[in-house]
């Protein structure tokens, strides 16, 4: 499985700080990894141009760059910083 | 300089202290330390006055990402003695500390350019977040501008 | 901005307090607090270690030319809101602070520009003068060079 | 009279930090107030080209700069600053 977090605004829209996911196909495109989310969660299309991700704590913007998830990976929802 | 370079990064929901930072920077072999101190403001939104704030971090990711801006800031400036930032979580009330960083170096010019890039840094690329909490009982998420 | 500015200058026979510098500048209408720390660096010349620095000062004419650096300061950063100097007298041993310094703004570039104008400023016309006390007992006056 | 004070190395070289000065001409270039110094503490020579003068608490370098004296004004001796 890969463990998704949740953070600020987009833990609010989603409702929950941490997930599960088991059925995440890989290699991805994290544009397709984000499309996947939004499934689960329609109301993170909130942040939809604003957000990025960050996989194994490397950030990632979304796009067409493909990834690999390994079992147990760290993919976080990184919507705009404000840190400071 | 025998002395080891420190790199630290605290994340506390308790009051910062300014002297805790510049302790932990101070050296022998330094003349000068800089520090910034980020507090909140009073400030009124959309006829709301702001209250506080509420911090909220990717804890493990805010270190790795300091790792990197301290390499970046030592290769701009290698005379940076040792870099210590507080930072709070959770609640911090109108005029309270927010972030507490502080550079020490053996001349003050590069240690004064390295606290300024590493407060741009920061808010650029270490994953924390804050909300903005109001009179009225309303939030809302900010976004650093720059 | 209803509150008043403050401008101060203390000159102290006493250990210098980080803290002290920066509640005297604090401000609800600020976001920022730039402060800078000047200390007495281990340093050898010429074979003689320095194991103390020794301030004097022509008091009034600091606060007198402290005024005129204030308004040189608030003159290219009206944002600036306080501005707090506390600089040591007599002795004052290596790793010990000979001046702390903190501005306050509303947001920081402005307190970043003003401090490193500020502490420049103060070197070059703030009548304070320091000698070096070496290991040998000798002494030497320095002279700031910039 | 007029009391001149000496700071730092000029308080060394002359071994007093404060004088009374009764005869000192008005108006007067600080040139040869400085002069009428060395006259009095020769050993103050030691600080030829690197000294200004304070009147009243303002700076003056060593010129043809005239200054006009007052009974109980302050004169110091300034040698190069090192605060900070």
């Amino acid at each position: 499985p890969v463990f998704v977090l949740y953070f600020a605004k987009s833990a609010e829209l989603t409702g929950v700080r941490e997930e599960e996911i088991v059925d995440v196909p890989t290699p991805i495109s994290s544009r397709d990894l984000w499309r996947l989310l939004l499934q689960r969660h329609p109301r993170l299309s909130a942040l939809q141009d604003q957000v990025v991700l960050a996989v194994r704590q490397h950030y990632i913007s979304i796009s067409e760059q493909v990834v690999t998830l390994g079992d147990g990976d760290e993919v976080a929802v990184v919507p705009p910083l404000s840190g400071g | 300089m025998s002395e080891e370079q420190r790199d630290v990064f605290e994340l506390s929901h308790d009051r910062l202290s300014v002297q805790d930072v510049v302790d932990a920077v101070s050296s022998s072999s330094c003349g000068a330390i800089s520090v910034f101190i980020g507090t909140t403001r009073e400030d009124e939104v959309g006829g709301r006055m702001v209250v506080g704030l509420e911090y909220e971090a990717y804890e493990p990711m805010v270190q790795s990402e300091f790792t990197k801006l301290c390499a970046d800031v030592r290769g701009r400036w290698p005379s940076v003695a040792h870099i210590c930032v507080h930072h709070r979580l959770g609640s911090v009330s109108v005029g309270e500390a927010s972030v507490a960083m502080a550079i020490s170096s053996p001349h003050r010019h590069d240690g004064q350019r390295a606290i300024q890039h590493c407060i741009t840094q920061l808010k650029a690329n270490i994953p924390i977040w804050k909300k903005e909490v109001y009179d009225t009982q309303e939030t809302s998420w900010k976004e650093n501008s720059e």
